[in-house]
Formats: C-alpha cells, structure tokens, sequence
C-alpha cells in the first residue's frame, strides 16, 4: 500500500502570491494513496527538510512529492534529503510549480489548477517509483588533455602535481598554441614567450606528464573512469628520441620556400623544421607537402647532415590505445577566414593584416626581428588603423560569428599602445563599435592607450578599404562626429573574430560532448558547472568553450584540472541510476537498440530461457551496462516490444503522468 | 512437381529433418503452411500451386530453434522477410535450409471463387487454372485473379537461399504499388478520415494481420503487455483501432518487407498494408530508397539519421485543408 | 543550347551595341538566343517594399514566357537582371507576391518562381564555359590591362543575385583571363558610381566616377568594361579619363566579329 | 478540459530535460507569460518519446501535443534528437494520412537559452489548437 | 507616443520585413555610403528613426532622395538590418503619402543629355514617383 507525503512550498511569495498553495495541499491530500499533504514557506530551508526528514519517519512514507521549484534546481538536495530519513532517495517526484507554473501565469485560478494537476501528474509517477541504487565503476587514475596551448598545458601541470599521470596530445609538432605566437600580453605588457616557456619546459620535465605532440585523437570509447582513447601519432620523419634538437638540418634543406605556419606564411622556412627556437619537444619535423625526398625520392640532404642518424623518411604513423579515468578538452580557438570580407582588401593589399600577423610583425622572433615594418615594401607605417569586430557580433550568414571575440578590444589597446610607445611619430586609428573592458586594470590600461599614448579612437565601422598608390584609403564612420573619415594608412590591422579550433567538432563527436551553434562545447551548467562537459568526465579548459584572454584561460585550466583531481581520487564513482534496462522475457534480440545507442552500451548475450511449454529455449538478449549508459532512451523507443525501459523515466511512469494531464 | 520432388529428395536424403511447406487446408482453394517430418507425409500431403499464398518466414523463428536443420520453400517475397529477420538475429541462418522458388504472383481465393463459382479442385497450367466446378470445368487465367500484392510485385528476386528451383528473377522498379497511397493522399483530409474511419472501424481486432506479419514476431507484443496497461483486446472505441494499427505499422516501419500477409489474411477485408507502404514511401522519398530485407547490412532508415534531416513540421501524409 | 534572351529597353536604343555583340558572340558560342515577341520594360528599379507589386508585373511576365518555353531566361543588362532575379525569387519564396501577381496577370498557368535566371556572364561561365570561350578565341587581347566595373546591382544583394561574392568577385575577371587580357583588380570595382542619381544631382554622380576611375588608373588600368548601359553612360559622361566598353564588345573583338578600335 | 462551462484545449508538453525544460524554466525566471493549458512533462532526451505516449495523450483527451527538444546538432545525448526528428516525421505523416489533424502535433527545438521562444511556441500552439478546437478524431471517449 | 506614428512604423516594418532592433549602431552602412556627403542623414540613422518612431524628422529628411541604392550599406552590415530597405520603404512611405511626386515629368528634359539611357529615366520614376 502506497503512503505518499505531498509537501507544498510557497517559496515565499513565489509561487504562493500566483498559487493558492494551501488549495493544492488539501485538493492533493484526496488523491488516492496520499497520507500527507502539506504547504510550509521555504521547503529547501533547513527547517522545511527537517519537516520532510520527520514526515517521513513518522508517517513511513514511501514516496514524497514536492511542489516547488524546477527540479534543476532542488531535486539533488530534496534527493539527500530523503535518503536522510532512509528512504531510497529515487521514491521523490517533484512537480514544477514555480518556473513552470507561478511565474508563467497571472490567474491565480488558472495557476492553482495547473499546479493541482502538475501535482496529480507527479503524485501518478511516483507511486510507480522503484528504489534505484546507483552502481559503482572503477577509476583509472590516468588523465589524457587533448591540446598544448596555455590550456591544455596548466590544466596538465595542475593535475600532475597532485601526483595523477596526464598525457598531452597536441596535434601541432609542439606544443605552446596560440600564446607562443603572441608578442606581449595585456593588461600588464609581459612577454608572452618569457611566461609561456618556462611553463612549457615544466611540462616536459614533470615526471608524470607525457607530451604527445604532432599526434591525434582518433577513437574514444569507454565512459567517465575508464575511457579507452586511440591516437594517431602522425609520421614526423624524424625519430623523436635521437634528434638533439641542433637544428643543423632546417639550415641544410635546400627546400626554402615553405611557408612558415609558426610566422603565418609572412616568412619561409625549409621543409624540415623546428616550429620555433623555444619548441617542446625540440625536435625536427618534415613536412611531407614539401619535401623533395618525399615526394620525388631524391635528396636526402638532411639525413646526410643529421649527425645522430635521427631521419627515417619509411616513418609510418602509429596508433597507440591508452586508458584514462577522465579527459579535458583543450582545443582552443584561431582566427576565422577574412577570406569573404572583400572589402576590407584583406588578401588583396598585403598591408592589410590580421591582430595576430601583427604579433608576428611585432615579435623579435617575427619575420621582420621586431621592428614593425609593412609587409608589402617593408617601411616603417606612418598612418595605422585598427578595425575592430571584423566578424564578431555579426550575424550574417557564412561571413562572421554572432558572438562578441571578447579579447580583441583589449589586445588592440594593447597593439596602439606598443606602436605609439616604440614608433611615437606614428599615428594609430581605432574604429570600433563598442570598447568592452570587463577585467581587473582593463578599463584602466584602454584609458591609458588613449589618454597617455594618445591613439584616435572613432566610434564607428569601416565601411571600404581602397588600396591605391601605396596607400590604403580607409572610409569609415564617425557616429559622435556624424562624419564619414577618410584615413589614408599604411598598414590596416584587422580584429578577426575567433573561432573554435575546426578539431574539436569531430572531437566532440567522439566524446559524445556536446556543443552549441558556434561550435564551442557546451557546460554541464553555464553558471553552477562551467567547466565540465554534461558528458560525465570530460571536462573543459580554454577557449573551446568560449572566447577567452590568458589569466580566464588559466583560471579555467586550474579549475578543470580541480574537477579532474577530484574525480582520479575517487577510487570508485558512482553511476546515474536511471539507465536503461531490458526486459529479457520479452527481448526480441533484434539489434535494434544496439544500433541508436550513442554510448555503445547495449550488447547482446544468448540466455536459456523457459517456454510455455516448460522445455527450454536459447535466446538473444539484449544486456545494458549500467556504468555506460546515459539514459537518453533513444533504446526505449527503437525496440518494438517495449521490452527496453528506463528508470526512473519508465513507460509507465510517463503514461500515468499524460493520464494524469489528460484527466 | 519440382517442390513437392525437392522436398522429398531433401528428407529422404538426410539433409534436413523436417520440411516447412504447405498443404492441403479446410478447402480446395485454401494452402495452409505445414511442418512435414517424413517422405511419406511430403508425398501423401505436400501442395505447391499458385494457391500457396502464405509466407512461411515466421514459422522459422520457432523451428529454427529445434533440433535439426528445417528445409523451407521460399517465394520471392518470403525471401525478403527471411532476410529481415535473420538480420534481427530471430532466425537461426545456420539450423535452416532455404530453396528458392520462383514465381508468377499467388492467388486471391475470393476473386478465384467469384470467377469459378461452385468451386471444388483446382490445379494450374502453365498459367492458367483450371478449375473443376459444380457446373462443370472452367479455365481462369491466372492474372485475372491475382492477389492486390501480386498484381503490383515489387521483385521476383529471390534474396536468400542455399538453392534455387529453376531461374532467379529481378526486381522490379516500375511497380506502381504506391499509386493507392497516393490517391489517398491525394484526397482531402475530410475524405482521408472517412475513409480511414470506413475500413479500420471494421477491425474486430482478430489479431489475424499480427499473428501472420513476419515482422510482428515479438516475444510479447506491447498490445499484450497487461504490465504497461497497453494491453487492448476487443475494440470498444474507434481510437483503439486506429492506436494499434497506428502502432502497428510504426513498429514494423522499416522492418516490413511489404509482403501483403496482413491485407491477405485480414477477414475484413482492411487495405492494411497502404499502412506500411505510406511508412516505406515516406522513408524512400525523405531518406533515400530502402526495401528491408533485401540485405543483412544497411542500417533502416528508423535506426539511422543524417544531420541535414528534413524538420518533422515537413511532414505531409496528403494535401492539406 | 538555346535561351530565352531578355535584352530590357535600354539595349534597343542607347545601348544598342551591349545587345547586338551579344547576340553575335553567342551565335559565335553556339548558344541561340530567342528573343520573345512582346516583352516590356522590367521596371529598372526592384521595389524593395513588399507591398509593391505592381512595378514586378512585368518582370513576372518575362519569367513565366521563359517557362512556358522550358527555357533558361538570359539577360544582359545589369539592372534587368537584378530586377528579373529577385523578382523571380519572391515569385518561389513570397505567398503574398505571388499569390497577387498571379491573381493579377491571369495567365494560363500559375507562376511560382520555375525559371532559372542567367546573367550573360553567367551564361558564359557556367553554361559555355571559359576553357570553350578561350578555345574559339581567334584575336587576344593580349597585352590589354582592362579592369572590370562591376558596380552594384551585377552583384547586390549577393544572398539574392547568386552570382558572385559581392565584395570580391572575379566572374570578369576571369572572362578577362578567357579572351587573353590582362585584368587589373581594384578595390573601386563594386562601387557605385551614381547611376541612379545622375539625373537629379549630377555632381555627386561626378563625384563618385572620379574616385572610381582614379583609382582604378593608380592600379594599372588602361580600359574598362562593365555590363550596366546606365554604369557605361556615367563613366563616359562624367568621367572620361578612361575608355569604358560593354563586355560583350570585348567578347565580339576576341572571337573576331568587331575589330578592336 | 472544460472549465467553468467553455472548453480550453489541454496541451501536454514533453521537453527534454537538457535543453528544453530548462528553457521552459528559463521562460519562468524570466516571468514571459503563456497559457496555463500547457503543462509540460518531464523527458531525458526528445528520443525517449514514444509515439505511444503520444496517441495515449490524445486517447485521454489531449488536444494537441508538443514535442520540445535540444536544436539538432546540440543534443546532450549527441543523436538522440536526430533519432526522435525522424520518428515525429513518420508519425506525424501518418497521422495526416490517415486524415487527423496535423496541426495537433508539432515539434519544436528549443534550447536551454531560449526562454523567449518556449513561450512564443506555447502561445502559438495554444492558439493555433484552440481554433483547431476540441480533439475529435483521435480521442477514447471512454476517458471522458 | 501617437498612434499614427505606430501606423507609419507598422507600415514601413511591413515593407521591410526587417527589425530595426537588430541594429547595433555599428555605422558599417553609414561607412559604406557613397552618397554621405549629400545627405542630412545617414543610413543608420534612418533606421533608428523608424525604431524610434520620430516620424516628424523623417517627414523632412532630405538624405532620401540622395540614396543611390547601391545597397552596399545592405551587403556590408553584420546584423542584415538592410538599411536600403529602410531607405526605400521610407521614401515609398513619404510618396504615398504626399499623393507622390518628388520628381515632376516636366522636369525630365532638363535633366537628361542625348546619351542618357532610358533606363536612368524609368529609374528615377521609379524610385521618386508614385
């Protein structure tokens, strides 16, 4: 015999000024198996837990709904609260009488009805309610961060000094992304590479940190303790543990016309290469597009001058299979193609250049060895103008991103105020929409790069560049002046929007991690969970979750590594209950389920079974593995039997709540 | 008669233990499958004639399980829900023997019978059928009594088998069996509900089209599944009916091979399998051809998905108000 | 390859020359082009408001003749074009136009946008082809660096003219290339030169010339071509400083048709 | 449902509880309005409908029915909701063929930043059922 | 605010099929304007008037009619307002309602030359009359 406790909250006046709490408490107390139904102002309050804790005991309940809140909100505390009392704490339903109910609607009529029958809805669901006990797996205590930038690289030294094994695997030849390409870094003006590379040698040397660079995540199975990762260590050519690193080869090679990626193509470099003087690991690497040996089989100079006989042009790629108990995203961002922004003249004046060209172009280990110089004749620009929001906040299709960049406001008062300070006889023009400086000394760094270096800030877009006899005529707007200025520069710097790194859509196709329209992961919880993926173990650091300057990125990194620890410390963890589960007698065996399950959860084993008959017969079930298992129910509704079900989520339970709408 | 001497051949020889066919039923126009354990019971009661209208495909889940190898003759369409099924891992592949039987389309009893009335034996002639009656011998072609599904055939290929009794045929892309679907789509949504309305509020809820579709071959159907309170037996409301054929076709969705035993065996005469085929015409038009059963591979389209799908607010069942 | 061919008002008096080369250059090309019987004026202006139907009439009726041919429907000029294209579009997608104009115009079969619509450039890529055009070419241009006004309604809005990226095309460009000149990009190319204002303010039509036509002699240009009778004019009168021909005269010295002046 | 002697539609709502019913609690947070016919019931993913629940919900004297879940390509689930915009297709096509309102059934993809649109779909579906008016076609009149 | 300003607004939202709400005052349509110098006001201006219901100003708004529907304002802007449309649908808005007539037919010949193609002159009647 059911004996269900109803308890009512008024959330003070949330749900009591637009519900009439003490009507639903008494309509409620008649509903069939009800022993109990009651209202009380603040039910997630220490006393309105004592209230249900005590209900429980004394009217030995065996089931409880709560009217109140979502149950995004409380359902985890209500969840504690009646295992306190010693009831399986899955016997809870709670109906949504605030968020989906009070603050939706006026009436007080109309809302007191709904949450009536919100109230039967949940009172019908869990009367079907079975005690679930969540399982246990066990936890490898290895972790694997995908990504070397600042991310990827803090995120692993945080968890290696809390005595865990983590792998870098960086899909670049070393690892330092994004940040090794910076010249300073704001709001303090610090030399990117001077913080950046002590941290990267840390890396290498951590006893329990392994760098897999110029490497790939191919495959990911498993689930949040023990997930089994294949990576692809692409072929370098060079064998990675006799290169010392002398670099005598990348002056040998006599294929000089490569691209230098590390410079973004404003130099060359040769076919064998060091990404950069400070690379980790530092090793060689051939790139096979270039290579004479590779691609016609005659050449071989770099294995004739490589004194420790490190080149192996038979090198092959080789997958290795690791197991790890948890897995960051560090996959960081990059500048978005200004390919469709024909009229700014990007790609067609080669002095219109993008904020991290200009880092190069700035950089003492740039092409130009610091001095800023155009790159078109290699002069010294008198007139620069900076464009800001080129593709942020732009909802155009397949030109830019909706979303604000975030970091380029304070990088190019960070640009104007280095080339004002080193080049004072240059003039520096910012066209913006908005100047966005929400950090500690952000504001106060912008107002010195107008006040004290004096930078000409227009508020307003650039509507054409116009590159003619050596200039760029830039025609933008001024809306304070109602002017339409018109600049003739020497050098346009463009503030491209980032976007996510294009690896981490298929990544998160493999981890089964979520994320939105703009292609960065989504959180478990924009507010309470932000650095977890709702996938359980993967977790998040940098930019792949959103737009991001260094000291977030780090502060994210630590934090994600924080999650990561915890969980590598457990020994166990313990599963969602609320799983699928099929029903042997009545499986089919046909695959179906199997086959729309995103986890790999269902497998099938052949069980003795007894007939009518009373002889016995060998069948195929289906067997769901709890500890993978999400519970999305994708399984439920392929199998034509209605043999597979969910906990918690039951075909039953969700029909005695339509009954209970529909009454 | 090629079957008949085949189905001995394969029991006398050792080969299988039993044999699925068919034989003789209540009357001389009705087949009716049969499980036969010897020679003598082949040659004393075995029938293969163009009257053999039953699919055998399901019979072998249970006697695929038994002990011993089951021989069954398969028509062009028992293959493809031979297929399907050994795809759903229901048949034991390894425990059957299948011998592949050409063919020219089955017969509808009832048309047949209107053609020759006082019908007492019949037996076909490269073709033709003919038919001893009351009021003497009378010769029907065999195309004018075709069963609706035969009429349209969608293959005469035959997609399993260990052996073949004569030449495989092909199959056959100029069917025209959606032209009914189409018509009722065609028709206004008043005149769609009333003709539905028409045919399925004839159901009696017999279970005949359940019991005979390959594809509804659960080991509990949700429609008996007292535990869900999804159970229904007897119709006591229109909505019931609509609910289980409804359900029904979306269950098979996919998993039918369209091989007609429900509109065959269907005592009132309901076009139940339009139900299956407005599923397979939507999956063919929405995501790519797909006939099940006609390999073990390829994902249906219910267990597979593109990421460019069109939105469920596309989907049309006819021309609207 | 036979197209319906919609030459627009303009063609048949002050830009007689952008519609006869045309015509030479295609016959020379092998693709026929049927002009209808009865056409009318487009409109010249695509009525942005959507309430207006009216001034789209007649573009309607240029489409619907091009189906009822079963033809592609090929136009030259650049405004017919935009008018004719983004007509078309509302004819597919907007209920309201259609549902009005076709209430309107009575015709024997409804019209819901079936016509495709070609610019002759377009005809020229995409259904002739560049590697055709540069096989029949007879006469180079060899050593002629011409750039390529395109100016606004060629191009704008590009979502609805499908043509070309609008900020940095190279449709001409590459017919350039195909008939053996040398094209000379500059930024100026997609700015409007004041067409439509040269009646009421012809300074700022003068104006406007002047920045396109400096900029394109700093880059190199010695000649330019465009597509637009009302870009051609605008260029020429209030401008000067450079020779401007209609593509298609290019075209017709390449094949060898017209000799080079 | 009638009440106080008119008719009004009951809507059932299923949201999925990643995107979806944390839009509709987002609706609530920020206090946008709809109609109090809607009552929304909780689901993992959009997959984990049933066409059975569906027609159950009709049987019991639904008047429409919504199906509200995470945009194609979000899903928390990775492909649950590839899954369920497939089988809404079919069902829904079905539905139509078989001359029931098609107009009583609709899915929406909502995600869990989209409080604005839950209620702009809830006021559209309400009224676009309540001119569609009571559920005739597919209801047990045994559950009246 | 008045009602037939709300008229007016709907009217010319009507026309637009575009939310002038989505303007982030960017100026990119301004900055791309080649009629700039000749006008009183500008692209986004004109936009926000509409959002703004300041009906009164656009009555007078004399930068209409200098708008050369380039619509490169359009192509460029990162949150397709379309400010051209904007332009058209309020010069439509000022002809209908003042029963037409910016330009007069008498004041054609004045205007062309001999080259003038008649296209410019159907355009200008286009664009002006109603």
């Amino acid at each position: 015999m059911q004996r269900i406790g109803v308890f009512v909250c008024h959330c003070g006046t949330n749900i009591a000024a637009t519900v009439d709490v003490a009507q639903v408490a008494e309509t409620l107390g008649k509903e069939p198996g009800v022993v109990l139904a009651t209202d009380y102002p603040y039910m997630c309050s220490q006393s309105g837990q004592d209230m249900i804790e005590n209900a429980i005991r004394e009217q030995k309940l065996t089931g409880v709904v709560i009217c109140s809140c979502s149950p995004r909100m409380h359902e985890a505390t209500f969840r504690k609260t009646v295992a306190r009392a010693g009831l399986n704490p899955y016997l809870l339903e709670i109906a949504n009488v605030r968020e989906q109910c009070s603050w939706v609607h006026k009436d007080r009529e109309e809302a007191t009805q709904k949450a009536i029958i919100l109230g039967r809805a949940a009172i019908a669901k869990v009367t079907l309610n079975a005690p679930l006990v969540a399982g246990e797996s066990p936890v490898v205590k290895r972790a694997l961060v995908i990504g070397g930038g600042i991310a990827g690289i803090q995120t692993a030294l945080d968890i290696a000094d809390a005595g865990f094994e983590v792998d870098i695997v960086e899909k670049e030849a070393t690892i330092g992304g994004k940040m090794a390409q910076l010249d300073k870094t704001f709001p303090t003006l610090d030399c990117a590479a001077c913080i950046l590379t002590p941290k990267m040698v840390d890396a290498a040397q951590h006893e329990k940190i392994n760098i897999l660079s110029y490497s790939e995540v191919e495959a990911v199975g498993g689930f949040v303790g023990s997930f089994r990762v294949k990576i692809r260590r692409k072929a370098r050519y060079v064998d990675e543990t006799k290169c010392t690193g002398c670099g005598l080869c990348t002056e040998k090679c006599p294929q000089k016309a490569v691209p230098n990626p590390f410079n973004l193509g404003l130099d060359t470099r040769r076919a064998i290469a060091i990404p950069f003087a400070q690379a980790v690991p530092k090793v060689a690497y051939i790139d096979p597009n270039y290579c004479t040996m590779l691609k016609t089989g005659k050449c071989g100079v770099c294995s004739k001058v490589c004194t420790v006989g490190a080149i192996d042009y038979k090198q092959q790629d080789t997958l290795e299979e690791r197991e790890y108990g948890a897995i960051v995203a560090a996959t960081g961002y990059r500048p978005i193609s200004l390919e469709k922004y024909g009229e700014y003249a990007y790609g067609q004046s080669p002095d219109v250049v993008t904020s991290l060209e200009l880092e190069r172009l700035m950089n003492a280990a740039g092409p130009t060895g610091g001095t800023l110089l155009r790159p078109s004749d290699r002069t010294h620009p008198k007139t620069i103008v900076f464009v800001q929001c080129v593709g942020s906040r732009c909802e155009e299709d397949g030109r830019g991103k909706p979303y604000c960049s975030k970091i380029c406001c304070m990088y190019t008062a960070k640009h104007a105020m280095l080339i004002r300070e080193k080049y004072p006889d240059t003039e520096v023009y910012v066209f913006y929409i908005d100047v966005r400086t929400p950090g500690k000394n952000f504001d106060e760094f912008y107002r010195r790069a107008v006040e004290e270096y004096g930078v000409h800030y227009i508020t307003g877009q650039v509507g054409k560049i116009v590159p003619e006899n050596g200039k760029l005529l830039v025609q933008g707007s001024d809306l304070l002046a109602g002017m339409q200025p018109k600049i003739a520069a020497d050098l346009v710097v463009l503030a491209a929007a980032i976007e996510p790194d294009p690896s981490a859509r298929s990544l998160a196709t493999l981890l089964t991690a979520s994320m939105d329209t703009n292609d960065f992961f989504t959180e478990a919880h924009p507010k309470l969970r932000p650095v977890e993926s709702p996938t359980a173990g993967v977790f998040l650091s940098g930019a792949c979750q959103g737009p991001k300057d260094i000291p977030e990125t780090v502060a994210q990194a630590g934090a994600a590594a924080a999650k990561v620890i915890g969980l590598l410390s457990r020994d166990h963890i313990v599963c969602n209950p609320c799983v699928a589960t099929p029903n042997e007698q009545m499986c089919n065996g046909c695959s179906s389920c199997e086959k729309v399950c995103p986890y790999g959860a269902i497998t099938y084993a052949d069980k003795e079974f007894r007939m009518p008959d009373r002889t016995t017969a060998l069948r195929r079930v289906a067997q769901v593995n709890p500890a993978v298992c999400q519970g999305c129910g994708a399984c439920t509704v392929a199998c034509p039997s209605g043999a597979m079900d969910l906990l918690g989520f039951s075909n039953k339970q969700i029909m005695a709540e339509v009954d209970a709408i529909c009454r | 008669m090629q079957v008949k001497e085949k189905a001995i051949e394969l029991l006398s020889s050792g080969k299988v233990s039993r044999v699925l066919g068919w034989k003789q039923g209540e009357f001389c126009y009705d087949l009716t499958p049969a499980v036969f354990e010897s020679a003598e019971e082949v040659e004393r009661s075995f029938v293969f004639s163009p009257l053999a209208g039953a699919n055998l495909a399901k019979y072998l889940i249970a006697e695929s399980r038994k002990e011993g190898v089951v021989a069954a003759f398969l028509k062009p369409c028992d293959s493809y829900s031979v297929l399907q099924l050994c795809k759903e891992h229901r048949i034991r592949r390894e425990n059957v023997y299948l011998v592949g039987v050409p063919c020219e389309g089955t017969v509808d009893p009832d048309l047949l019978r209107e053609n020759a009335k006082g019908l007492t034996a019949v037996r076909e002639a490269g073709g033709t059928l003919v038919c001893d009656t009351l009021y003497g011998e009378k010769r029907v072609d065999l195309s004018a009594v075709l069963l609706e599904r035969c009429k349209v055939c969608k293959s005469k290929k035959i997609v399993v088998f260990d052996e073949l009794l004569g030449e495989n045929g092909e199959e056959n892309p100029q069917s025209t069996r959606f032209a009914a679907v189409e018509e009722i789509e065609n028709l206004t949504p008043e005149e769609r509900y009333a003709f539905w309305q028409k045919e399925l509020s004839r159901c009696i809820r017999c279970n005949a089209c359940r019991n005979v579709c390959p594809a509804c071959s659960c080991e509990t159907c949700v429609f008996d599944n007292a535990k869900l309170g999804t159970d229904n037996k007897a119709p006591a409301s229109r909505f019931e009916e609509q609910y289980f054929h409804i359900i029904r076709a979306f269950h098979v969705a996919g998993r039918c091979t369209d091989c007609g035993e429900c509109s065959r065996v269907c005592p009132q005469k309901i076009p139940l399998h339009l139900l299956n085929r407005k599923f397979i015409r939507d999956m063919n038009t929405l995501y790519g051809q797909y006939q099940a059963g006609a390999d073990e591979e390829s994902l249906p389209p219910m267990l597979d998905f593109r990421m460019d799908d069109c939105e469920p607010s596309a989907a049309r069942g006819g021309k609207q108000a | 390859m036979t197209f319906r061919y919609y030459p627009g008002c303009t063609l048949k008096t002050k830009a007689r020359k952008l519609d006869e080369t045309a015509r030479r250059c295609a016959a020379a090309l092998g693709a026929e082009l049927v002009e209808p019987a009865d056409w009318q004026c487009c409109g010249a202006v695509y009525p942005m408001a959507k309430d207006e139907i009216a001034p789209k009439l007649s573009a309607v009726r240029a489409l619907a003749d091009a189906k009822a041919q079963g033809q592609e429907l090929v136009t030259l000029c650049a405004a017919c074009h935009n008018v004719l294209k983004r007509t078309n579009l509302d004819m597919a997608n907007d209920e309201h136009t259609r549902d009005a104009a076709n209430r309107y115009l009575q015709l024997p079969e409804a019209y819901s946008g079936e016509t495709t619509v070609l610019h002759y450039l377009e005809l020229l890529r995409d259904r002739i082809g560049w590697d055709a055009i540069r096989a029949k070419v007879t006469h180079p241009l060899t050593g002629r660096k011409i750039g390529a006004y395109y100016g606004c309604l060629l191009l704008r809005p590009a979502r609805e003219m499908q043509m070309d990226d609008a900020e940095n095309p190279t449709i001409i460009e590459d017919f350039l290339r195909a008939i053996g000149a040398e094209p000379v990009v500059y930024a100026m190319r997609n700015e409007c030169c004041g067409a439509y204002v040269t009646m009421e303010d012809r300074a700022a039509a003068k104006a406007r010339v002047e920045a396109i036509l400096q900029n394109a002699q700093a880059c190199g240009c010695e000649e330019l071509t465009t597509a637009c009778p009302l870009c051609l004019y605008n260029l020429r009168e209030n401008g000067g400083a450079l020779k401007v021909t209609y593509f298609t005269e290019l075209l017709a010295q390449a094949l060898g048709l017209e000799a080079a002046e | 449902m009638q009440v106080n002697g008119a008719w009004q539609p009951t809507i059932v709502a299923f949201c999925c509880n990643w995107c979806s019913y944390a839009g509709a609690d987002l609706t609530g947070t920020n206090r946008l309005a709809y109609p109090a016919n809607v009552k929304i019931i909780r689901i993992p993913c959009s997959c984990r409908l049933n066409p059975l629940f569906i027609l159950r919900a009709f049987g019991r004297g639904a008047d429409g029915v919504i199906l509200c879940g995470c945009h194609p390509g979000d899903c928390h689930y990775t492909t649950g909701n590839y899954y369920a915009r497939r089988r809404m297709t079919l069902l829904f096509s079905m539905l139509d063929f078989l001359g029931i309102e098609r107009e009583r059934t609709r899915v929406e993809w909502v995600s869990a930043a989209e409080g604005a649109k839950f209620a702009a779909v809830m006021n559209d579906f309400v009224r676009q059922i309540t001119v569609l008016g009571e559920n005739k076609r597919l209801e047990d009149f045994r559950c009246k | 605010m008045n009602d037939t300003y709300l008229e007016y607004q709907a009217e010319i939202l009507r026309m637009t099929d575009r939310d002038p709400k989505r303007c982030m005052i960017c100026g990119k349509c301004t900055a791309s304007c080649p009629a700039f110098s000749e006008m009183d006001f500008h692209p986004h201006q004109i936009v926000g008037m509409v959002e703004r219901c300041e009906f009164d100003v656009l009555e007078t708004v004399e930068g209409l009619w200098h708008c050369m529907s380039c619509m490169a304002c359009s192509e460029r802007c990162p949150r397709d307002v379309q400010p051209a449309r904007f332009m058209d649908a309020v010069r439509q808005w000022r002809i209908r309602k003042q029963g037409g007539e910016h330009l007069h037919p008498q004041q054609v010949p004045e205007k062309i030359d001999e080259a003038t193609p008649q296209q410019a002159i159907a355009a200008a009647f286009r664009k002006y009359r109603k």
